[in-house]
């Protein structure tokens, strides 16, 4: 075989490949729910990593009495203590967002890495390791979360490792269930028989396929990272950093007099949830359209 | 009175009465006796009804039930006033028991359960006599030897007071008759009236038992859910008269917001030791709330640790009182709910030196001092706090960054109680403490001088100690009030600690609700005096 | 379509006019215009491969269009019921009454929480036979007819206690429980084994003779449809090419794809296989006293075999004979068993994972389903090029090419090099699994019924394809199958496999044609039955 | 099967008091010292540490501890000197209420909504409730309270009381008004992820081929949906039924603040606060072990109603 056509062949392979990702995105782009999503996830991102210098007023510095209504000097108001409301939400995103993603894809990975381990462990001890791992699910989360933010104190460090860890026990269920699905599958024994090593079969054989309800579990857990977070800042176990989900802790008091306060962070991150579910949705939508031919 | 008191998850750290301790010893005279009895003795009758506001009493309706929403109530509170040390505790024992003294609603020591507290010769013999229209709940009046057995039960089994007032020797407490009894007191000390304040040494009868407490005070009672609600019935026999309402509910409240709510809704008559953000929204729910508040000697303040770097440096302190600005912690953190400091304590004590030029923020100056001194800004520092009130955290923030002005790197570690007065304790370089409800002597005994045993800053200042230890042997007014200033004029001068803002007690309550006064040296509502408060209706 | 009323008698119980049937989100069409009659009494073939359309017809006629399709045009009557229009009510009484369905596969139709004599008695009461004791009555006579036990104990189980067949036998007694004039079979016998098949194909001739029914019998499988039905009609992509009296099938087709799928069908006269290819006497391929277990129940008992290099060996037997844990022993993916296997004369260490790189290549091993032996989200070529590099060492480079050459050879497009298997046919798959096998370069190939899963005329190609391969590589071959037949087709030798332990082998043309053992004589008669040819 | 089950659950409950147990003795500060207030002396400090037996090496605590536990002896409380049991037995009972009653209203409201979402998947419901999903999924439960107090009880309707103070001496269920909003809000919160997960359990089974049959076979609608559907999205919707009850034990910690609702939960943050070391572990234990035995239960109610799954266990 010549060189031409080794290229070729490898051009081949490339194009195909292209074609086939650039239908997907089509698919995801005439979409209209995941378009709004995808805004909405941009959105809100630009807001987090831009934010910070579009804030009009430095998000510490007074600009009112607290809780004072919108007016012209804050386009959302003033909050608890005369800051602008707008500024803030600017330019706390940024921990909050980092905090919440860090501690999922920390948790959901430690998790994934835990499902696979035990699922490659003969049944019995799978089934014994699974029991202890239950133990954490069965334990309620704000619980333990509590104790160790206790234990520890609220530093950013701790708050994202105990949020992290909240996703741990049930990430490792999920992922262990889908990774024995995956493991009875013939293409395994394929993989076997072509003598690939362990560590090639779970990296080039289960990964990708346990990849999707990794997928999924990430994105329920990103949600329920953002609502632990806040749900800490409000028992007043939270870090003292700004941010989000303190914004909506420190606020909740002057609701009545001053909702923006509070409303603007949790529409924020409202939105950027619900924009990441709906690209979600809209791209297993278009895989499994494509499936379906 | 007492030392610490949070509002919520504060204080229950100490349980302890004003100190005299060994420190105070050797700074003991004769009198201040012609004080304290000019301002007790005289309207023995009054004592805590004393001076309801104006609006009060003429249109209260007695009867009803007043539910009082505190943001205090724990699980740690005391029926046993001598066991007390926590906030609740302390509201718990102010409507069942009596102290022979109170602070009135100037602030001033008044007399309650005693009609006068007279030292003797000097102010090592002290003689307290009793109202004689005093009983207990039980029918049975007070007498001398109650008040005895008060004392010798507190040394006898080791109570906390028995280590604040370890200047009292229980032994050499004489009855003299059913109504009068002496005190010889190990160390002459002024501060005894002012000790007995405190809710920790109530009167009990001798036959007291804290699991079904009796006492003289104006409420009964009625059933206790530790840390969630306490309920009193009226005494109605109260030598002071019986209280407006049949019965009390002190229901406690861990979150602002519920409290307000619950007030809003109707659930709750009163909402007690409001914060003061949450005023607004008070005011918001129409015109059927009334919103009180008085300014207090209660004060969040900053302690800079002597002992450690770069506190150790009176350039760096001074630095950092040039850096705050008052005005804006009040304006900001408190809503306005709040008075401005200047770095040294309890502005209701008639000796406070109110001369001194008002401290206000110039981190420029501030900065300035810093670099001329040779330090290369920023200068780092850890500030730990525990959550003494609900915006102690917003009070420390905004602290921090008014520093960052003036080139303090200042990273904030809220942590709660418990862990505040751990193994670390002593060693923060930079601190928070609540002070209140003390004189200036006293605040002075415990914090500042004479190696003061709650002095956290660990600031000692020969110069200091000496005119604090002649001021509290002078007789003299006008010379004592003279060391007193002296003696702040070197706190403001080199001191440790920062005292930015006093606290105002702020009330919210029913406009079908009347007999609000003001009790500068208490933080409750109506400093926990419920029994002048009724409905209108 | 034109013949079709000429092998019409009687009136038409069933007419379909012009029906219409599209995608509803797309209007893609899958049946164009269908029209045809059936009388009363007839068993009515309906043959086609996956696709064609023959299911949805076939549902149709109980007014019945499944979820994502929709009726564009035409109309069906059945018993003079306009079953596309009519009332919700009316089509419930006739459904399982009078019209009655028999589901593809019973496993997943039967409600896994409802016991079968509970579900089967729901019918009845669906249609009005309120008394409970006639109801008992009527579900033991109908158990009776279908071969099962008319006991109560049997009516209380649950499907999955019941083997594939009986799960069937349930699923036809149900559909003949109330004496219905039409049964719409949906490939009813796909998932069985031969001899079931043929049991059940027997059972369903002669309830609709008793009761008078017409059947219509959907299924990919010609020659069994050509043993039993009166009439076949043959879908391509929805449209009927052919619509012919089955025992005159061969002779009156008239439609290219019919014929194609007549020519497809494994038959036994033809060539026989090669025997070796150039003289190699060494033993490519031996079992040794082998026991396989699966923790404490053995599954195979001393099985030996042998099998020469560049020879082909069926391994013939029922579901659950133990003839693919024996395929898995060779590979190394079973590895509890006692004896030996040896690999080119050489024994092999049982797990795979102690084998070395070279023992694991020497032996491949093609899986039953090529739905799940390709990873679903790895593109082929990559599938077939990752064993070629892994097994030989083979550069990215070299590895490409290879898998390019392997794929031309098994009969794909250059173009198919990227594409994911779900973009793949069945049968093109298979392909795909047979090229990552001899990627590895093998010297034995073991293929585990991997024709099973595939329509008719695919199989027919894959054989062929296999056939060719063993003779260009030489390579060993053990190819396990349940059908003699096509044991026969592919290999010189067969051995015989019941409860674990061989019972018989030999030439498979003998033991075709005289067959020793009376199990092997069972599968022989449903080989011949099912049969053209014979 | 089911033996082994319990015999899980009885490990599971020994890890789970082994990590109660270590995370509470970790907490930092000194119950001692906290009680004794600052001016304790060194002698004070150990005699109560004696009295207390914290002097004990760890494992004799924890024997002792857990041993206690076996009794149903949950110990006394650091802060109070009352029983653990009696302290914590009311506001167990509050918050039991709250859970029950939630989940009481939830359960039926979720298969109602979720089997009407799965009949017609696309409808009007089906996206109602895939919308609720993604936006409650995104709101912490103390907003949706403080948000149904905004409107029902303190800003435009005043029609619900804001907050559940019990007056006191009475029990909750003399004021079942007060059990509204904190219920309310539970449900909102909890509502839509049970209805999702019914929904999608309930369409799985709706699709199947075993539907198709019964219904070619004249099987009445209604009882292809309750008779046949139902009974198999049973055991996923009992497993995700079994977590929405979990989740509400913890799921009240927060509520119970916003509402100054006397259950557990508060009691839970006021009591590590106060390093009420036996109150917190009671309190964690009663709450896993409830749990536990809700997943106990729902598993051995999956396995009646997924026969296979019982032949399995037998």
């Amino acid at each position: 075989m010549n060189t031409a056509e080794e290229i070729d062949v490898a051009a081949g392979t490339t194009a195909r490949h292209d074609s086939r990702r650039t239908s997907v995105l089509r698919r995801v782009a005439r979409d209209p729910r995941t378009l709004i999503g995808a805004l909405a996830v941009i959105l809100i991102l630009v807001v987090v990593i831009i934010g910070p210098h579009l804030a009009p007023h430095d998000p510490g510095d007074f600009v009112g009495a607290p809780f004072a209504a919108a007016g012209h000097d804050a386009l959302l108001g003033t909050d608890i203590l005369g800051r602008d409301v707008w500024s803030r939400l600017l330019a706390g995103g940024l921990t909050f967002v980092v905090q919440g993603v860090v501690a999922t894809v920390a948790g959901v990975g430690l998790g994934a890495v835990l499902g696979a381990v035990i699922s490659l462990l003969s049944r019995r001890t799978g089934e014994f390791l699974l029991s202890i791992n239950d133990t954490f699910i069965v334990i309620p989360q704000i619980l333990v979360s509590l104790l160790i933010i206790t234990r520890f104190g609220a530093n950013p460090w701790v708050l994202v490792s105990v949020v992290a860890f909240s996703h741990i026990a049930h990430t490792t269920r999920v992922v262990r269930a889908a990774t024995l699905r995956v493991v009875s599958q013939d293409y395994v024994r394929a993989a076997e028989g072509i003598g690939m090593s362990r560590a090639q079969i779970v990296a080039k054989e289960l990964f990708p396929n346990v990849l999707p309800v990794l997928l999924v579990e990430l994105g329920i857990r990103m949600a329920a990272s953002f609502v632990l977070l806040a749900s800490l800042n409000f028992l007043g176990f939270g870090s003292s950093g700004m941010e989000w989900g303190r914004m909506i802790e420190e606020n909740k008091g002057g609701i009545a007099v001053q909702p923006w306060a509070v409303m603007a962070p949790v529409l924020a991150i409202a939105i950027l949830l619900i924009g990441m579910n709906l690209v979600r949705d809209g791209i297993s939508r278009a895989v499994s359209a494509r499936s379906a031919r | 009175m007492e030392g610490i008191r949070g509002n919520q998850q504060a204080s229950r750290k100490r349980g302890f009465g004003p100190g005299g301790r060994t420190a105070f010893a050797a700074a003991t005279v004769a009198v201040l006796a012609v004080v304290l009895t000019a301002c007790s003795g005289s309207d023995s009758g009054s004592g805590a009804t004393t001076s309801p506001s104006a609006s009060a009493s003429a249109a209260i309706v007695d009867g009803g039930t007043l539910r009082v929403g505190i943001t205090s109530l724990s699980t740690s509170d005391a029926l046993d006033p001598a066991e007390s040390s926590t906030a609740g505790g302390y509201a718990i024992a102010g409507q069942l028991y009596d102290t022979l003294t109170e602070y009135d609603t100037e602030g001033k020591v008044a007399m309650r359960l005693a009609e006068s507290v007279e030292a003797g010769k000097d102010a090592s013999v002290w003689t307290v006599k009793l109202r004689d229209d005093a009983t207990w709940s039980t029918g049975e009046a007070v007498t001398a030897d109650d008040v005895k057995s008060t004392f010798t039960r507190i040394f006898d089994q080791k109570l906390p007071p028995s280590e604040s007032l370890s200047y009292i020797d229980p032994d050499q407490i004489a009855v003299v008759d059913a109504t009068t009894l002496t005190f010889t007191l190990k160390e002459p000390t002024v501060l005894f009236p002012e000790a007995l304040t405190s809710p920790t040494v109530s009167i009990v009868p001798q036959d007291f038992d804290p699991a079904a407490p009796v006492g003289s005070g104006p409420f009964v009672l009625g059933t206790n859910t530790p840390g969630t609600s306490v309920t009193f019935t009226a005494n109605k026999k109260y030598w002071a008269g019986s209280p407006h309402v049949d019965s009390l509910e002190l229901i406690s409240f861990a979150d602002a917001s519920a409290q307000v709510n619950a007030l809003i809704g109707g659930q709750i008559d009163m909402a007690s030791g409001l914060d003061p953000s949450m005023v607004s929204t008070v005011k918001a729910a129409g015109s059927g709330f009334v919103v009180d508040n008085y300014a207090t000697s209660g004060t969040l303040t900053w302690q800079m640790n002597v002992e450690q770097k770069p506190f150790d440096d009176p350039v760096v302190r001074q630095a950092l009182r040039l850096a705050v600005d008052r005005q804006q912690l009040v304006d900001q953190v408190l809503s306005g709910y709040g008075t401005v400091g200047n770095d040294i304590f309890n502005p209701f004590d008639p000796m406070y030196n109110s001369t001194l030029a008002q401290r206000s923020a110039d981190p420029a100056a501030a900065k300035k001092l810093l670099e001329d001194a040779g330090y290369t800004l920023p200068i780092a520092v850890e500030l730990t706090a525990a959550p003494l009130t609900s915006f102690s955290d917003r009070l420390n923030e905004v602290f921090v960054q008014q520093a960052a002005a003036a080139g303090f790197d200042i990273s904030f570690k809220s942590v709660d109680s418990a862990t505040y007065y751990g193994d670390a304790y002593g060693t923060y370089p930079l601190s928070m403490s609540y002070w209140g409800f003390l004189g200036i002597f006293d605040q002075a005994a415990l914090t500042i001088a004479n190696d003061a045993p709650y002095n956290a800053t660990k600031w000692h200042d020969d110069a200091y100690d000496k005119l604090y230890n002649e001021a509290v042997t002078t007789v003299d007014t006008t010379r004592r009030t003279d060391l007193v200033h002296q003696m702040q004029q070197i706190e403001y001068d080199s001191g440790a600690y920062v005292v930015a803002v006093f606290l105002d007690s702020i009330s919210a309550y029913s406009d079908r609700v009347a007999g609000y006064s003001t009790y500068p040296n208490t933080d409750g509502g109506n400093g926990y005096h419920f029994n002048t408060m009724g409905f209108t209706s | 379509m034109s013949s079709a009323a000429d092998i019409a008698p009687g009136p038409a119980l069933v007419t379909i006019d012009g029906l219409r049937v599209v995608v509803s989100a797309t209007g893609e069409t899958i049946l164009p215009s269908v029209s045809c009659a059936i009388p009363a009494g007839q068993i009515v073939g309906l043959a086609g491969e996956t696709g064609s359309g023959k299911s949805t017809l076939g549902l149709s006629l109980l007014g019945f269009t499944p979820p994502g399709l929709r009726v564009a045009d035409g109309s069906i009557e059945v018993l003079g019921h306009p079953m596309l229009t009519l009332p919700a009510a009316q089509l419930r009484e006739l459904r399982g009454g009078a019209v009655s369905y028999v589901p593809q596969d019973p496993a997943a139709a039967l409600n896994p929480a409802l016991r079968v004599g509970d579900f089967m008695a729901e019918v009845l009461a669906a249609h009005g036979v309120s008394d409970r004791e006639v109801r008992q009555e009527r579900i033991a006579e109908l158990f009776a007819a279908v071969g099962l036990p008319d006991t109560a104990g049997f009516a209380r189980r649950y499907p999955h206690e019941l083997s594939g067949g009986q799960q069937q036998r349930v699923a036809i007694a149900i559909a003949f429980a109330l004496e219905p004039r039409l049964v719409v079979m949906d490939e009813p016998t796909t998932g069985l084994d031969v001899s079931t098949t043929l049991a059940v194909v027997d059972l369903v001739r002669r309830l609709s003779h008793d009761a008078g029914a017409s059947v219509v019998f959907v299924s990919h499988d010609l020659r069994l449809l050509m043993t039993f039905a009166d009439r076949i009609l043959v879908l391509l992509q929805g449209e009927v090419v052919d619509d012919v009296a089955a025992g005159r099938f061969a002779d009156e087709i008239t439609h290219p794809y019919s014929r194609r799928l007549l020519a497809s069908l494994p038959r036994t006269d033809r060539r026989s296989p090669r025997v070796a290819g150039p003289e190699r006497p060494a033993i490519g391929l031996e079992l040794a006293a082998v026991s396989a277990r699966y923790g404490s129940t053995v599954v195979t008992h001393d099985v030996n075999l042998r099998v020469a290099v560049g020879e082909c060996v069926a391994l013939v037997g029922e579901s659950g004979s133990g003839k693919t844990t024996l395929a898995r022993c060779v590979a190394g993916f079973h590895d509890d068993y006692d004896g030996d296997v040896a690999l080119m004369d050489k024994a092999v260490p049982r797990s795979l994972t102690r084998r070395s790189a070279a023992e694991r290549a020497t032996v491949q091993y093609v899986f039953q389903n090529p739905d799940a032996s390709l990873n679903p989200r790895r593109g082929v070529g990559e599938s077939v090029a990752l064993a070629a590099r892994q097994t030989r060492g083979l550069s990215r480079r070299e590895s490409r090419a290879e898998a390019l050459r392997l794929l031309e050879r098994v009969g794909l497009r250059r173009d198919h090099l990227g594409a994911l298997p779900h973009e793949l046919s069945g049968g093109q798959r298979q392909r795909i699994a047979l090229a990552r096998a001899l990627a590895a370069d093998p010297d034995v190939l073991v293929c585990d019924e991997v024709t099973s899963s595939l329509d008719v005329s695919v199989q027919a190609e894959i054989v062929r394809l296999l056939q060719e391969l063993q003779w260009e590589r030489g390579l060993t071959m053990l190819f396990i199958t349940h059908d003699l037949a096509l044991a026969q087709v592919i290999a010189a030798r067969t051995v015989v496999l019941l409860h674990g332990e061989v019972v018989e082998q030999g030439d498979s043309r003998t033991v075709l044609h005289d067959p020793q053992h009376d199990y092997t004589r069972t599968l022989v008669e449903a080989a011949r039955a099912t049969h053209v040819g014979e | 099967m089911i033996v082994r089950r319990l015999l899980a659950a009885v490990l599971m409950l020994f890890v789970v008091s082994l990590v109660v147990f270590v995370l509470t003795q970790a907490l930092p500060g000194d119950v001692v010292r906290q009680m004794l207030g600052q001016s304790a002396t060194a002698d004070q400090v150990a005699r109560l540490r004696a009295e207390l037996g914290l002097d004990q090496p760890l494992i004799a605590q924890y024997l002792s501890w857990a041993g206690d536990l076996l009794h149903g002896d949950l110990g006394v409380s650091l802060t109070s000197g009352e029983q653990v049991s009696t302290m914590i037995g009311s506001r167990l009972g509050a918050t039991a209420s709250l859970v029950v009653v939630t989940f009481a209203l939830m359960v039926p409201c979720a298969f109602v909504l979720g089997i009407a979402a799965a009949r017609r998947p696309g409808g009007v419901i089906d996206h109602v409730v895939s919308g609720a999903v993604t936006v409650i999924l995104s709101l912490p439960e103390f907003v949706v309270g403080i948000l149904l107090i905004v409107l029902l009880a303190t800003g435009a309707f005043r029609i619900l009381p804001p907050t559940s103070v019990i007056p006191a001496g009475q029990s909750l269920w003399q004021h079942p008004q007060l059990l509204i909003l904190p219920v309310l809000t539970l449900v909102v919160t909890a509502l839509p992820y049970l209805t999702e997960s019914v929904k999608s359990a309930m369409r799985d089974e709706l699709g199947s081929e075993y539907i198709r049959w019964a219904r070619l076979s004249g099987i009445r609608e209604s009882r292809l949906v309750i008779r046949h559907a139902l009974r198999n999205a049973l055991a996923p919707s009992l497993q995700v039924s079994a977590m929405t009850l979990t989740y509400l034990l913890g799921g009240t910690v927060a509520i119970e603040v916003v509402f100054n609702y006397p259950g557990i939960g508060s009691a839970l943050v006021s009591a590590v606060t106060d390093r009420d070391v036996p109150v917190v572990q009671g309190i964690v234990m009663i709450v896993a072990a409830a749990s536990l035995v809700v997943y106990v239960v729902a598993d051995l109610l999956a396995l009646i109603v997924t026969p296979r799954a019982r032949r399995r266990a037998q």
